[in-house]
């Protein structure tokens, strides 16, 4: 209503056509096959596949699909502080866990 | 803490930090309510009409800050080292193994030795490691300053050195079941040579600690044993009254009280049929317990091992107990 | 938004409906969060046990539905541009499409689930009894995160197919899109999710 | 607030009054207005309230040795269980936000309403729904639950006693909570008036913004470790079970992960409410706002991260032990910074000694017991010998009772003549401050010494050496009690008796006061345009 009128002009003007989506489709669905394909080669592989490939598939997801590339810093941050504050979570159960 | 009892070497250090974050904590609540109050008189509408809008200070806000950060850090640190102490035992000490269970503590000896009461010598550590075998369980020493949860699954270690003679209470802190706040027991430190004596005794070594006013307290006395019916101490080195009261009250199985006669729902091979408690189905309920559960109680109770003549004192035992 | 009978009718505010739809995506997160932190923990507590019990799993199932999630979220982004570009009908095709996969997905899911406990493989079960406590508490977090995750996506369904009604009535169009994009929103959060069960469950092993 | 342009004209009838299609009930049950909905939960509120105080007058009772038999083991394990139930998840976590937060949040920034008004209206039917499930699991099933509030497994997926029912009923009282903190922060972004810049809003605004963020970010993890409770009962899934390689204290991160962050949830409303009351009766502008508003924002993070200071006698590693003890001592640095400039506030004020503000002082007097005692049991020696025993109950009733329950007192004294635009009897206000004061200390401080001496919680019967402290404590309950009963009473008598209150009877500068008492359905005639800080004093008198 106020001062955050900037957001608001969003994907109205130059919003992505068909062609970018397919081809995001297409970049997971060579990454999936890349997970499987490194999952493959025993258990410390498919750890670090699902630690590297996984976040970057979702984190296409959330970029394209969920328009976040589109989006202003407002709704970057509350993903941001999500993100940031489940990986505290980890941390700290973490600090538990890893020492018992 | 001049009324409370420091029992262990681990109380000592536990009331230093206590007492030095209460020092602090009572300065801060006195400091503040002082203030409060004097402003409040000092500055009322009457003595001071006008208001002076001041709407911050840098310097005050970053001295209020930091001071208070370092004194927080510091008790953190003085706080830490003593939990650091109670939870490194000296290699020398004596293992105990704690069990906790719905609703009474077990104490086991390297020797073997089983006891309801821990029992341990003057001015040595004893190690315990604490289990627990259903729910969980909080192991409490108030008089050692001294706390640690029995955690199904898990082995939770702490330690002691006694540096006073006597009886100390065991409390579960833990909230465990109906009997939770009847799961009590008592510390006995003694004299190292009389814990020596009753250690490598045999069964029939005096139980150390007499007149040490631990037999005072009503958990020693039933922990005793003292002026028992036979048949009860039976059922208790059985480990039956764990389970089953004989006083109405429930517990994890049926209690015993009114048992005899009385028409019980048991489920047997996932069917539920009705049952006249008698000699019969008693004694397939003690000897083999997993073939017909009353409804409602869970399939837990071992058979027990109780030889033919035991078994009939038991039976009339319950009987008897109407 | 504020109600029917006020005199100072309030601007419609988008950007408000998709911040809070962001918002409740944030809790949608944290709730599988929750999850995940127990499932790294019983991990690491249970490496060997999780590595076997992951075998158990069939593979080609769960990335076949990979595939199907990952269609399907594509198809919601194309409705959505359809939509602002004023195409109706490939906007009320894309949602179609959408759902259709979803039913797919969710019918693979069920003969999955079906294959697994015809072998005895669920919680309580007799012969899960009998296997390793980690390999036990694998398959309690398989059925309760693929559980509430399939669960999701029902949800999902009935929202877009609300959302395909209004569409198909005219009652959502460009000027309005911002509920057909928050519906979006939802689909690709469950389709996020389900990325990541896919190598916590059926590549482990 | 400086001049703000618009005020309410007088004409408008208020929102009291229906003036939609329907009437009556039907018209309350039905409404979307913000301020309705937050009488909605008070009266909601009052009720659970108070059944949860007769609860542990009960509790209190069986504690006199003399009258141990008046109940069961069984039977006092379910009070504790159901009084920590309703006061937590009934009343101290939804209390201020609810009510006042629901009421004064869009009033206070110059809105017509909340974001998404009907949405505010689910959250109530959530919390009521949930209310009712709790209720009901009392009756049905095999009993009320028996675990204690924070149902810790492995015995709350071992208990007969219906947890299934009061898990889920907590559950959806989650949901109600979350779906408040979407619509607050929303709001917050989304409706201030012209002009109202970040640093304009009213400190209160501030902790409800840092309020719901925690509720946004922490609830679901409870949300989630209730669901698997619930599955655990009903299929066996094992994750908490140890027979099954589950693992106990995983439950108790979980859990904790969102109930440390409740408490956070629980106290910054109250002491946003706080730093409202202080500068309008001392008559000066807030000491230190930026300090105030970060400090919010900073409990609400460094809050979120400390959960692991229940379980420092549960088994956790030594490390675990060690940064949650560090972090636990670092968030009471932000509290001690408000407490600070609160007291700063009152420097060289003009200080109009109101009830309200006696209430709001004795909430800082009674939190800095509850705040420094906590710091104690954070460090980890203390902490061996007082974790749950009843110096943790002293120490929670001092924050969630002499916090949150004081505060809530206090923002009801200030802002009832707003709400319903009658005056209380303020010496009765006074009078009910005595019993209060005196019961509630005799009761927690009588507690904390009683954990000192080694009285573990949770317990039906006590050791005999704690008997007289179990008295004091117990006569220090009717004590509290009666003067509880004078405050709510002077409150009911107001609302049918009560005299008229002006629109801004105690001179209050944010732009609450600006508009009619009770407010017009519509707040405010036209949506004010700030253009100052909001503690601004002398207020300039209204045309």
């Amino acid at each position: 209503m106020t001062e955050q009128t900037k957001p608001m002009m969003e994907h109205s003007e130059g919003s992505p056509g068909y062609g970018t989506f397919v081809a995001v489709w297409a970049a997971l669905v060579v990454l999936t096959g890349l997970l499987v394909f490194v999952s493959h080669f025993g258990q410390k592989a498919a750890v670090w596949g699902l630690l590297t490939i996984t976040p970057l598939k979702a984190g296409f997801v959330f970029y394209f699909f969920m328009h976040l590339k589109y989006e202003g810093p407002l709704v970057k941050g509350v993903v941001f502080v999500a993100l940031g504050t489940l990986l505290i979570f980890f941390a700290l159960t973490y600090a538990d866990v890893a020492f018992r | 803490m001049g009324w409370m009892v420091e029992a262990s070497t681990s109380a000592r250090g536990a009331d230093k930090v206590f007492l030095v974050s209460l020092g602090i904590s009572v300065f801060f609540l006195v400091f503040i309510t002082a203030l409060m109050i004097y402003f409040v008189i000092r500055y009322s509408k009457k003595r001071h009409p006008k208001a002076e809008n001041i709407e911050g200070n840098a310097w005050l806000e970053i001295t209020w800050t930091v001071i208070p950060l370092l004194i927080f850090l510091s008790i953190f640190y003085y706080g830490w080292t003593n939990f650091d102490y109670t939870r490194n035992p000296p290699r020398d000490a004596m293992v105990v193994n704690v069990l906790g269970r719905q609703w009474a503590w077990s104490f086991q000896y390297p020797n073997g030795k089983v006891t309801s009461v821990l029992y341990a010598a003057l001015g040595k550590p004893t190690r315990l490691d604490i289990r627990s075998a259903d729910v969980i369980h909080g192991f409490f020493v108030p008089a050692f300053r001294l706390k640690m949860d029995a955690v199904p699954g898990h082995v939770n270690t702490t330690w002691f050195e006694p540096t006073r003679l006597g009886s100390y209470d065991i409390e579960c802190t833990v909230i465990c079941g109906v009997d939770h706040s009847y799961m009590l027991s008592k510390v006995v430190v003694v004299p190292v040579e009389e814990f020596k004596a009753w250690y490598f005794g045999g069964d029939d070594a005096p139980e150390p600690g007499k007149g040490l006013g631990a037999e005072k307290s009503s958990v020693a006395a039933l922990s005793a044993g003292v002026a028992e019916a036979p048949v009860l101490a039976l059922l208790r080195a059985k480990d039956c009254l764990m389970c089953h009261s004989v006083d109405g009250k429930p517990m994890v199985g049926p209690t015993l009280k009114g048992l005899y006669g009385s028409t019980e729902t048991v489920v047997s091979g996932g069917k539920e049929r009705a049952v006249k408690v008698d000699d019969a189905y008693l004694k397939v309920a003690i000897q083999a317990p997993e073939a017909s559960i009353v409804k409602g109680y869970p399939p837990t109770m071992p058979p027990a091992a109780l030889s033919p003549a035991e078994l009939s004192q038991v039976l009339d035992y319950i009987k008897s107990l109407k | 938004m504020s109600s029917q009978a006020s005199a100072h009718e309030e601007p419609r505010d988008d950007f408000g409906a998709k911040l809070g739809m962001w918002l409740f995506l944030v809790t949608e997160m944290i709730l599988f969060g929750g999850l995940f932190i127990g499932y790294s923990y019983m991990r690491s507590k249970y490496p060997a046990e999780f590595h076997h019990a992951g075998s158990e799993l069939n593979a080609t199932i769960g990335i076949l539905n990979t595939l199907v999630m990952l269609t399907s979220s594509l198809t919601v982004v194309l409705a959505i541009v359809s939509l602002q570009r004023g195409e109706k009908g490939k906007t009320v095709a894309f949602l179609g499409a959408t759902l259709l996969l979803a039913a797919l997905f969710l019918m693979d899911k069920g003969i999955e689930w079906r294959g697994e406990i015809g072998r005895g493989l669920y919680p309580d079960a007799p012969h899960l009894a009998t296997l390793p406590p980690g390999e036990q508490v694998f398959f309690g977090l398989y059925y309760t995160m693929t559980g509430l995750h399939g669960l999701h996506v029902l949800a999902g369904m009935g929202v877009l197919g609300w959302v395909l009604m209004r569409v198909a009535r005219g009652q959502i169009s460009r000027d309005n899109s911002v509920v057909l994009e928050n519906a979006g929103l939802y689909w690709h959060l469950v389709d996020v999710i389900w990325i990541f069960l896919l190598p916590l469950f059926y590549l482990a092993a | 607030m400086s001049a703000p342009s618009a005020t309410a004209s007088t004409s408008e009838p208020s929102f009291l009054v229906d003036q939609g299609p329907r009437h009556g009930l039907l018209a309350w049950l039905t409404t979307t207005d913000h301020k309705r909905i937050g009488l909605m939960y008070l009266a909601a509120m009052v009720t659970f309230f108070f059944t949860g105080a007769t609860i542990g007058i009960f509790m209190r009772l069986v504690q006199l040795s003399s009258l141990s038999h008046m109940m069961t083991a069984q039977t006092y394990n379910a009070l504790f269980t159901v009084h920590g139930v309703i006061m937590i998840f009934l009343f101290v976590i939804p209390g201020l936000p609810a009510v006042f937060g629901n009421f004064f949040l869009p009033l206070q920034i110059g809105a017509r309403d909340v974001a998404f008004p009907r949405l505010n209206l689910a959250s109530w039917y959530f919390f009521m729904a949930g209310a009712v499930l709790a209720v009901t699991s009392l009756f049905t099933g095999g009993g009320p639950p028996d675990t204690g509030w924070s149902f810790y497994a492995p015995f709350s997926i071992k208990t007969g006693t219906n947890v299934t029912l009061a898990v889920f009923a907590a559950f959806v009282l989650g949901f109600s909570s979350m779906l408040t903190g979407v619509n607050f922060i929303t709001t917050i972004h989304r409706m201030r008036a012209p002009g109202m810049k970040w640093f304009r809003m009213p400190l209160f605004c501030w902790s409800l913004y840092a309020t719901a963020w925690v509720q946004i970010l922490a609830t679901p993890v409870l949300a989630i470790t209730l669901v698997l409770v619930i599955l655990e009962r009903l299929f066996g899934i094992g994750i908490f079970d140890p027979a099954k390689g589950g693992d106990p204290l995983l439950y108790q991160h979980l859990f904790w992960i969102y109930s440390h962050p409740a408490v956070y949830i629980m106290i910054l409303p109250a002491m946003g409410a706080i730093t409202e009351i202080i500068p309008t009766f001392a008559r000066r502008t807030i000491f230190g706002y930026k300090a105030i508003a970060f400090s919010s924002m900073a409990i609400a993070g460094v809050g979120s991260l400390v959960w692991g200071h229940h379980m420092f006698t549960s088994g956790m590693s030594l490390t675990g032990d060690m940064i949650f003890s560090l972090l636990t001592m670092i968030v009471a640095v932000p509290s001690a910074i408000k407490v600070f400039n609160w007291t700063a506030t009152l420097y060289k004020g003009s200080i109009d000694f109101q009830p309200p503000l006696l209430y709001a002082l004795t909430f800082i007097f009674l939190f800095c017991i509850g705040g420094l005692t906590g710091v104690m049991q954070g460090a980890l020696a203390v902490n061996q010998h007082v974790h749950d025993t009843y110096f943790i109950v002293g120490h929670f009733h001092y924050v969630m009772f002499g916090g949150t329950g004081i505060a809530f007192f206090a923002a009801f004294l200030y802002w009832f003549p707003k709400m319903f635009g009658k005056m209380y009897s303020r010496a009765w206000a006074y009078a009910a401050w005595f019993p209060i004061f005196i019961g509630f200390n005799m009761l927690y401080f009588t507690m904390l010494v009683l954990g000192l001496e080694g009285m573990p919680r949770r317990y039906y019967h006590h050791l005999p050496q704690f008997d007289t402290g179990h008295v004091v404590a117990t006569v220090g309950s009717w004590i509290l009690v009666s003067g509880l009963l004078i405050l709510f009473g002077n409150f009911a008598y107001a609302l049918f008796k009560g005299k008229k209150a002006g629109s801004n009877p105690w001179g209050g500068p944010t732009l609450e006061w600006t508009t009619a008492s009770p407010p017009p359905k519509e707040n405010f005639a036209t949506i004010p345009t700030v253009t100052g800080p909001p503690y601004v004093f002398p207020v300039e008198p209204r045309p």
